[in-house]
């Protein structure tokens, strides 16, 4: 992945040298071509395109925001309420995945996400203390969220 | 505005006073925060406010404020943390070291 | 001609020399090399003497400091070569003398020595400068060599208080001689005796004339140890005693005399000057010669005689000074007469004072005391000392056929002049005259016959008595002849001498061309004077026997009001009573000294805007408002007040921190971007400090103000509020000028920044913010010293 | 333009930092320290040199001119302190070098040494009020860690006082500056005096001149000298005789300038306050120097006479009390830095400053006794040593000037300095001998060498007088003739 | 189990990044734009004091071994340094200058010696605020 | 209807909506029972407003003086990533120091599995 | 009226401010007083953006930035403080 990158790069530097101007314009253009180029050739390289990833990413992005707005009703729901009604508590949850980054990412996600706030990690386990706003309510969902998240990482870091 | 500025300052300069003559030391020390923190709003009031746009060039507006204070302030802040820093150190070990943080109590003349 | 100069530095020259000659050539007594030095200096004034009667005075001038009309100049006449053969004579005999009294062995001859020579040179220099700024330069220095003179002995606890009496009171003096020298320096633009001479009526208008020569009395009394100010001589005796003849009594002493003779052509004819120095003169006379006859130590004794006749001869120099007052100018020469005396006397009691300490000296080197109550016949041991002390007594009693009779005689004469001249209620001062020289026999009396006739007590004395070694008795010996022949030739010096030093007192009693000439002669007839001095002796012989009553009478002064008792709780209570002042203002406590300076503030600022009417007030220029800034300014105001009502540190410091935030905000209203940013960031540091340093320690004390003390605080913070409120609110209105800024406004061209600020800070003004950023770092690494040191030195502990 | 204006400056500045990177090498901080202050004693003297023939010499720092940068200017009365600043240090240095723990050099001692000379020579060269501030705050800084290193008790205490008591006053200073600037729109000190000028002072600006008066009079010790006493007696020997001879001197400094070159238009009011103040603090400094019986103490208080005795000269504000303040301002200088240096190797020796405890030093300590007598007499102005001339001068403008009373208060109290400076000659080096021959044999030495140097400069002082006094008269001649400065500083606009 | 901060310090780690860019911007652009050496050399410290608290004091000495009293000192050099090259141009000390070259990438840029003055604020502010925080800290353990 | 009254009513809207969730989010800090219920309204609302606002800040700024800035745009990256790692902590560190949960919190596995540890070392 | 948009959004939001204080100040414990400071860190930064909207300049923008970064550290550092009072320096979670 980092090959095809570097590769791009190369081709945008070499655009701009052939172009003999040196501003950001050329360059994104011979780095939009580079690209394609790159896009075109995929099968010649080892690992799989790295164009791919960017949607991940923006799969991985879109679920997010949806939770994110989700979440924020909830809580928005809850709070603007006359009386509360939740019933707040820690729960033990397990993750598959391993490597700091991801689980670092899962845990902004799932922070951010309704009614759930992770507390404590042990990645060698792999498992999480999650504090939520109503366990009874939310513990379904969150698992669920937490399944879909874990799913789009995968995806994007491996 | 500049009045409202000057008097809020004034109060500031009011209050600092009393927590400075206090023997209480860290009290002295927020009193010198707000000595100082009033005598940056005066230097802003007194020399007129909002006369013009941010001194940016890159705003492009018709008239700017005046840069002069706004320097000075900003000499004067870094030197007022300075000064502040080392001061809370200094008390923070003389507390420390003496066990008290009452002024009454670092009287020199008395234990000597 | 440069010789002069040369003659007067040489003693100081001399100094470095003498601990060298000391250190290495121990086998000598150190003495014997400086006796060089005043034998020299007589011989080379001597020479003048011989010229001196006939050629005008010699003046020399070298720069010191011009610019402040400063010359080092010499101006030799016969007044100041009268001095100057004092010096040097009573010098090289005191030098020779202290050569055998002086052990080589156990004392620090060098110190001795040096010092001496110190004193020698500035006395010369005194005697011989004609400004009085130089003058006042030497004769301070001889106020410091007597101080390490009388402190020689310094482990004796008498000694240093005596040398630190003589030095204050001396000193109190010669400042404020200064001051009076400086006064005249104003009356008349110069510091040249001779150039003041010369001004003459111009500057006696003057409204500082007379306060100038009050203000130099009291270096004059001082030096001369006048009353009140004589008691730090008696003190000064702890000096060993080739000092106290040479400084204590020959000299040094007598400096004052000499400045009152010098400066009697300026001052003379006052009537303040006639009779300040009159009356003071006679007070120490008589107190003198009252308390000399109390004392039973010898060298107390000769000091208190010292006082008393160094008071006669001012009470002379007064009288004589009238002479130059224009209302007695018919009888001016009778006053010169006091005058002639006063010099006459002058020599004579340099003489016989002289010799008489020397043999005080003998007798508690041979003796071991000076205590008059453990002595008695020694004149069977000591005759030749007998025979010395008693010309000395004798002379100094006022008895042919020794000198100090004849001085004795004209003393009368001047103060009988003084009264038949100036009106019949002046008849005090031949009465206070008289009594005193009863006084004065008295104790020459007990001097011999307390100590040699009588019953001889070897017993209680540490050592045997015997005569002392011949090389001790030479300067004595010389002495005393000198007494003898000044009575049978008196002449001998009156022409070339005393005559023209009197002129030389008195130069306008004589401008007219006058004639007078000197002539002295032992045998009058039977007048008045004469009447006196029998008098003196029938009545003194009387008290002599009397004296054990008498001394009765003294006793019963309680100790209490003497005034060395009123100058030692003087002493004390200054100390005391500025220790209790002081402490009242620097009591300790920084509340308190920052209350100080806030109200100094609140006077001396408020003060002066309300007085010059500095307060302006206007609202017109004043930009909008809006209510968003409203709430922060009033959030600001609740921060601050709650502050001041809280107890709590962690809401004390929230309330600084929102204080600082909501204050950053408002920079950010202002117009001002990297205020704000700035501001926002250190508000944060701060905030974190404030926490880390007092916030999370342990609360050790916990203290109530009282409510008196708080309204006081609250009273103080208002006026500081206000005050500074004020000037701000005038100020605000009062822009009387173009600002400096429109020129920063261009700073793109100038600076090419398109920051204005950003550009002052790092081009326009960056001279400050290099300077700022040391500030920081001198914090910074100051806040690490104050850590780390703490540190290593208890790893030390 | 003049750069060499920058280098006393900067000298110890660069010296000072450079020394933080070789922090374990004490020796090579003690050369680094002693060659940066011979040049910075050299440049000055050159300085002097320069202005001595052709006048007023200006950098307009970054090359700004005046009044929109920041200018330096070097008139006679600054480049005179300079030098005698940079000399001072110099000496307590070398003081410092036998009389300071290895402690203290591992911890930057030097470094803040040198710091402190660069705030102190700013102070004197700046021509910008603000930047003066910035100056003071620089040698302030300095001043309170120098004060704090160590970290004793009665270090910590006195310092934190003394850092209150400074910082409030360093914010009024601020709050000054702020007032004057929105008055007057600049900052320069000549465009000041020439506006204040045109305006002739009104009530307005005479109130704010008077808190500058209260600023500088806290900072010189003028009346308001609570801080002094207790800080000065709770430094370091070395460190107590560097700011003894420095720190008040540059708010004297700062009192003559502003009260000399921008607000003297109301004598009636400011110059009588300055004078009235001048008089209190002579008393009340002789009264403590003459209460007190612990060596520092004493010392302090004299500081204080003398802070008032120099503004009693400012006060009257005419070419000959000017001259003699400033003479006898150079003189203090030297005088307070030697007497505080043998002060503090007395106090080394004794291990103690109770003057009651000490006995019959001159036995073994012969030079340092005859050092310390010498420099008693000059601090009390006997003649024919430094103070003698300064305070004639003083004395005789106070004289013609009808402050008879002013004049007498200065006798009277330098005769109580003389009284209590006599007082710890006596009871040290007097008296029975306690110490035995090898006891301590080693402390106390390190004041010799700089002690030497110093009366001799005392003595040189006393009788090159007239020498000293061209110099010194010239500074006395832009005092009282303000356009001088002003046109020097403006020359470089044609 | 055992709880990490790996939530904690991965994000920081990313964050550093961030600040530190955003500092650097702040130091070069505050010729035009608000910001300038002091204000980027304080948020660096930020980032390196976040490192502090993320990691421990001795690993991020490890990383990163600088005496910041050193660094202090070496950035007021810095900027008395830049004042005293004007000696060699026979200039008043401290004399900024600025010229502008066309640069790739950038076009034209203005070069400014007062750049090279803020970055001695910018290296004086880091060391000094990272020696008090460092020492306070240290102190209190 | 001209653009820049369309850009000011988008702008509008944004920024009074995130605002408005702003307003709710603090109205959360009051009202929920305990630190780490409060932590949710904290790390989400507030996110979620000021996102909306910075967003605002930026279309405003790029539609009306063409500046497209990449401060704002860093800045919402920043939001996103701090405000949950700052809740994380905050509650981490508060049930680390012993904070209670409020008394309607109904489970907490993570204090019985520590009890369950201590035991286990008791033992 | 977008002005008065502003406002009110001005307005609204400092009231958020001061609700958030009053967690600030009644605690209880410390832990609630540290995320009611990060919240009206947050808050700020969002006065700021709208204060800079009003002001028409783009002058403070790194302002909004720098808020976050301070907001972010002071939260991170007292936590950390809160749990091992130490606030750094620990040799981190063991
Ligand atoms: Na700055
Ligand atoms: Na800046």
């Amino acid at each position: 992945m980092t090959t095809q990158i570097l590769l791009n790069l190369l081709i945008a530097f070499v655009w701009m040298l052939l172009n003999e101007s040196w501003n950001i314009v050329i360059f994104g253009m011979g780095y939009a071509i580079g690209f394609f180029i790159i896009l075109s050739m995929r099968r010649f390289f080892p690992e799989p395109f790295y164009g791919r990833k960017i949607i991940f990413i923006f799969k991985l992005f879109s679920l997010f925001i949806i939770e994110l707005l989700k979440s924020c009703v909830v809580v928005i729901r809850q709070v603007t309420r006359p009386k509360l009604n939740i019933q707040p508590g820690i729960f033990r949850s397990e993750t598959v995945l391993k490597s700091d980054f991801e689980i670092t990412l899962l845990s902004t996600l799932l922070t951010l996400t309704p009614g759930s706030v992770v507390m404590e990690i042990d990645p060698e386990a792999g498992v999480m203390f999650i504090h939520a706003m109503d366990v009874t309510e939310f513990r379904n969902s969150i698992t669920k969220t937490k399944r879909k998240f874990e799913k789009a990482i995968i995806e994007v870091m491996r | 505005m500049e009045t409202f500025i000057t008097i809020i300052a004034g109060i500031l300069f009011t209050v600092g006073t009393y927590l400075i003559l206090n023997k209480n030391l860290l009290r002295i020390i927020l009193g010198i925060t707000l000595f100082s923190h009033a005598t940056h709003l005066l230097l802003m009031a007194i020399n007129g406010l909002k006369k013009g746009a941010a001194p940016l060039l890159g705003e492009n507006a018709a008239s700017y404020t005046d840069p002069v204070p706004q320097a000075l302030i900003l000499t004067s802040i870094v030197i007022s943390f300075a000064l502040t820093a080392f001061l809370l150190v200094l008390g923070y070990r003389t507390y420390v070291e003496l066990g008290t943080d009452n002024m009454k109590q670092l009287r020199g003349n008395t234990h000597e | 001609m440069y010789l002069l100069y040369i003659a007067i530095l040489i003693p100081f020259f001399s100094i470095p020399f003498i601990p060298l000659l000391y250190k290495y050539v121990h086998r000598i007594h150190t003495g014997w090399f400086v006796l060089v030095i005043p034998v020299l200096l007589l011989f080379f004034f001597a020479r003048y003497y011989f010229v001196q009667q006939t050629i005008e005075p010699l003046i020399l001038s070298v720069p010191w400091i011009p610019s402040l009309n400063i010359h080092f100049t010499i101006y030799l006449d016969s007044l100041s070569l009268l001095f100057v053969l004092l010096i040097t004579g009573v010098g090289t005999l005191v030098v020779f003398y202290s050569i055998f009294y002086m052990s080589k062995d156990r004392e620090k001859l060098h110190l001795f020595y040096a010092y001496l020579m110190l004193f020698m040179g500035a006395m010369l220099g005194s005697v011989l400068s004609d400004n009085l700024l130089v003058l006042y330069a030497f004769w301070e220095l001889t106020s410091v060599s007597s101080f390490l003179l009388i402190a020689f002995w310094y482990h004796r606890k008498r000694s240093r208080y005596g040398a630190q009496k003589s030095m204050f009171i001396t000193m109190s003096g010669g400042f404020s001689m200064l001051l009076g020298f400086i006064m005249l320096y104003v009356t008349s633009g110069t510091f040249s005796i001779r150039e003041l001479i010369l001004l003459g009526d111009q500057i006696s208008q003057h409204s500082l004339f007379i306060p100038a020569m009050y203000f130099i009395f009291l270096g004059v009394f001082t030096k001369s140890a006048q009353f009140p100010f004589h008691i730090w001589l008696p003190d000064a005796m702890e000096a060993p005693t080739p000092i106290s003849a040479y400084l204590h009594s020959a000299t040094m002493v007598k400096a004052g005399v000499y400045l009152v003779a010098r400066l009697t052509p300026i001052f003379g004819g006052h009537q303040e000057w006639f009779w300040t120095i009159t009356i003071i003169g006679l007070i120490t006379l008589f107190i003198g010669s009252l308390t000399a006859i109390r004392q039973s130590d010898l060298k107390a004794l000769l000091a208190f005689s010292t006082i008393s006749q160094i008071g006669l001869i001012m009470s002379l120099l007064g009288i004589g000074s009238m002479s130059l007052n224009n209302q007695y100018s018919d009888s001016s020469l009778l006053f010169a007469g006091a005058t002639l005396a006063a010099i006459f006397h002058l020599i004579n009691h340099s003489i016989f004072k002289g010799c008489l300490f020397m043999m005080i000296g003998i007798l508690d080197h041979e003796t071991g005391t000076r205590d008059i109550r453990r002595l008695g016949g020694l004149i069977h041991v000591m005759p030749v000392s007998f025979t010395l002390t008693m010309i000395g007594s004798f002379s100094m009693a006022g008895l042919p056929p020794f000198s100090g009779f004849l001085s004795k005689e004209m003393f009368f004469s001047g103060a009988l002049t003084a009264s038949r001249t100036m009106g019949s209620w002046f008849i005090f001062i031949p009465i206070i005259a008289w009594v005193a020289s009863i006084f004065t026999f008295v104790y020459c009396m007990i001097l011999i016959f307390k100590v040699f006739i009588g019953p001889y007590k070897p017993l209680p004395l540490d050592r045997k008595p015997h005569e002392a070694p011949f090389g001790m008795l030479v300067s004595p010996m010389i002495l005393a002849s000198l007494v003898v022949i000044l009575f049978f030739f008196p002449n001998l010096i009156a022409s070339s001498l005393l005559e023209p030093t009197v002129k030389a007192i008195l130069p306008q009693a004589f401008a007219n061309g006058r004639e007078w000439h000197v002539h002295i002669s032992a045998w009058h007839g039977f007048n008045t004077e004469l009447l006196m001095t029998m008098g003196i002796i029938i009545l003194g012989m009387l008290l002599y026997k009397y004296l054990t009553k008498f001394r009765n009478i003294y006793e019963s002064i309680p100790l209490k009001f003497t005034l060395n008792q009123a100058y030692d709780n003087g002493l004390v209570a200054m100390e005391r009573i500025s220790g209790k002042l002081i402490r009242f203002y620097m009591y300790g406590s920084t509340p308190l000294y920052l209350s100080y300076l806030f109200v100094f503030v609140i006077v001396i600022v408020g003060g002066s805007l309300f007085l010059l009417n500095g307060f302006i007030f206007d609202l017109s220029n004043n930009a909008p408002i809006e209510l968003y800034e409203y709430m922060l300014g009033f959030t600001i105001v609740a921060a601050a007040i709650y502050m001041v009502f809280t107890k709590s540190r962690l809401i004390s410091i929230i309330a600084v921190s929102v204080i600082g935030y909501i204050v950053s905000l408002f920079f950010v209203i202002f117009r001002a971007p990297d205020l704000a940013l700035t501001q926002l960031v250190v508000e944060t540091i701060s905030t974190a400090l404030f926490l880390l340093c007092f916030y999370f320690l342990p609360r050790v004390s916990k203290y109530v103000t009282p409510m008196k003390l708080n309204i006081r605080n609250a009273i103080i913070a208002i006026g500081v509020g206000m005050t500074l409120t004020l000037i701000g609110l005038s100020t605000q209105e009062h822009h009387l000028f173009d600002s400096i800024a429109e020129y920063y406004k261009d700073s793109y061209t100038l600076a090419g920044a398109k920051n204005i600020v950003n550009a002052i800070l790092v081009d326009f003004r960056a001279f400050d913010t290099m300077l700022e950023i040391v500030v920081l770092f001198a914090a910074g690494v100051g806040i690490y010293t104050l850590i780390k040191l703490r540190h290593t030195g208890r790893k030390d502990q | 333009m003049s750069n060499v204006l920058i280098l006393p400056i900067i000298i110890p500045l660069l010296t000072g930092m450079l020394m933080i990177f070789f922090r374990r090498h004490v020796r090579m901080q003690q050369w680094l320290i002693v060659i940066s202050l011979l040049l910075t004693i050299g440049v000055s003297t050159f300085i002097i040199h320069r202005i001595f023939r052709q006048g007023i010499i200006v950098l307009d720092v970054g090359g700004w001119h005046a009044p929109y940068g920041i200018s330096l200017v070097g008139d006679m009365l600054s480049a005179l302190l300079v030098l005698i600043a940079s000399i001072i240090c110099l000496m307590c240095s070398l003081f410092a070098f036998g009389s300071t723990s290895n402690d203290h050099k591992v911890h930057f001692v030097y470094s803040y040494i040198l710091l402190l000379l660069c705030g102190v020579n700013g102070s004197f060269l700046t021509g910008d009020i603000f930047n003066l501030f910035v100056f003071f705050e620089v040698m302030l800084i300095s001043s309170y860690v120098l004060l704090a290193l160590g970290g004793k008790k009665i270090q910590l205490r006195e310092s934190i006082k003394y850092v209150i008591i400074n910082v409030i006053s360093s914010t009024l200073f601020v709050i000054a500056i702020a007032y004057l600037y929105s008055i007057t729109g600049t900052l320069n000190m000549a465009h000041l005096s020439e506006r204040v000028a045109t305006i002739g002072q009104d009530g307005l600006l005479t109130t704010v001149s008077l808190l500058f008066l209260s600023v500088f009079a806290l900072k010189s010790g003028l009346f308001l000298f609570f801080w002094l006493p207790g800080s000065y007696s709770a430094a370091p020997p070395a460190i107590a005789a560097l700011f003894a001879a420095l720190l008040t001197k540059v708010g004297i400094y700062a009192i003559i300038r502003t009260f000399t070159l921008i607000f003297y238009h109301q004598p009636e009011i400011t110059h009588t306050i300055i004078l009235c103040m001048a008089a209190i603090t002579m008393i009340l400094g002789a009264l403590g120097a003459v209460s007190y019986w612990e060596i520092r103490k004493i010392l302090a208080y004299n500081v204080i006479v003398a802070v008032g005795f120099i503004l009693f000269g400012v006060g009257m504000r005419t070419f000959e009390s000017l001259t003699g303040a400033l003479f006898y301002l150079i003189h203090d200088m030297l005088a307070k830095a030697l007497i505080f240096i043998l002060g503090g190797a007395i106090i080394s020796i004794f291990g103690s400053d109770k003057l009651r405890n000490f006995s019959g030093l001159l036995l073994f300590r012969p030079s340092l006794g005859w050092l310390y007598f010498i420099a008693a007499l000059a601090l009390a102005g006997v003649p024919p040593l430094s103070g003698f001339v300064g305070k004639v001068i003083i004395l005789k403008g106070g004289i013609t000037e009808g402050h008879l009373i002013m004049s007498v208060i200065g006798i009277v109290t330098s005769l109580l300095v003389l009284y209590s400076v006599i007082k710890i000659f006596i009871h040290s080096f007097w008296g029975e001998t306690l110490l035995s021959e090898g006891d301590q044999k080693a402390t106390g030495t390190s004041a010799l060498l700089p002690g030497s140097i110093l009366v001799t400069f005392i003595i040189a002082m006393g009788l090159g007088a007239e020498w000293v006094l061209t110099y010194v008269e010239q500074a006395a001649e832009v005092m009282t003739n303000p356009s001088i400065y002003i046109d020097a500083v403006f020359k470089q606009i044609d | 189990m055992k709880f990490t901060d790996v939530f904690l310090q991965t994000a920081i780690k990313i964050l550093v990044f961030i600040i530190m860019t955003f500092s650097i911007y702040v130091l070069f652009a505050g010729h035009h734009n608000p910001g300038g050496g002091f204000i980027g050399g304080l948020i660096t410290a930020s980032a390196l004091v976040l490192l502090y608290i993320a990691f421990d004091l001795q690993s991020v000495r490890d990383m990163m071994p600088v005496d910041f009293n050193q660094l202090a000192a070496a950035g007021v050099i810095v900027a008395v340094l830049t004042g005293t090259a004007s000696f060699l141009f026979h200039v008043p000390f401290l004399t900024q200058t600025f010229t502008y070259v066309n640069l790739p990438l950038l076009g034209k840029t203005e070069l400014a010696s007062a750049v090279i003055f803020d970055l001695g604020v910018y290296m004086t502010v880091i060391g000094t605020t990272m020696t008090i925080i460092t020492s306070i800290s240290e102190d209190q353990k | 209807m001209d653009a820049k009254a369309m850009i000011e009513i988008v702008v509008g809207i944004l920024v009074i909506t995130g605002t408005i969730i702003s307003l709710i989010s603090s109205l959360g800090i009051i009202r929920l029972p305990d630190v780490y219920n409060r932590a949710h309204a904290s790390t989400k609302s507030a996110t979620l407003g000021i996102l909306c606002i910075l967003l605002g800040a930026f279309l405003y700024f790029f539609f009306t003086h063409g500046v497209s800035s990449i401060r704002l745009l860093l800045g919402i990256v920043f939001v996103f990533l701090t405000a949950p790692v700052a809740g994380h902590i905050i509650i981490r560190s508060a049930h680390r120091s012993k904070v209670t949960l409020a008394d309607i919190s109904v489970q907490d596995d993570l204090q019985d599995y520590l009890e369950s540890q201590k035991n286990v070392e008791s033992k | 009226m977008f002005d008065t948009i502003m406002l009110l959004a001005m307005f609204l939001l400092s009231i958020s401010v001061v609700i958030a204080l009053y967690r600030v100040i009644k605690g209880p414990s410390i832990h609630d007083r540290i995320l009611a400071l990060d919240s009206i860190g947050y808050i700020v930064i969002g006065i700021v953006a709208v204060l800079s909207i009003m002001l028409d300049s783009h002058a403070y923008l790194e302002t909004i930035l720098l808020i976050g970064i301070l907001a972010f550290l002071s939260t991170i550092a007292l936590s950390k403080y809160m749990e091992g009072g130490v606030v750094n320096g620990r040799k981190s979670n063991d």
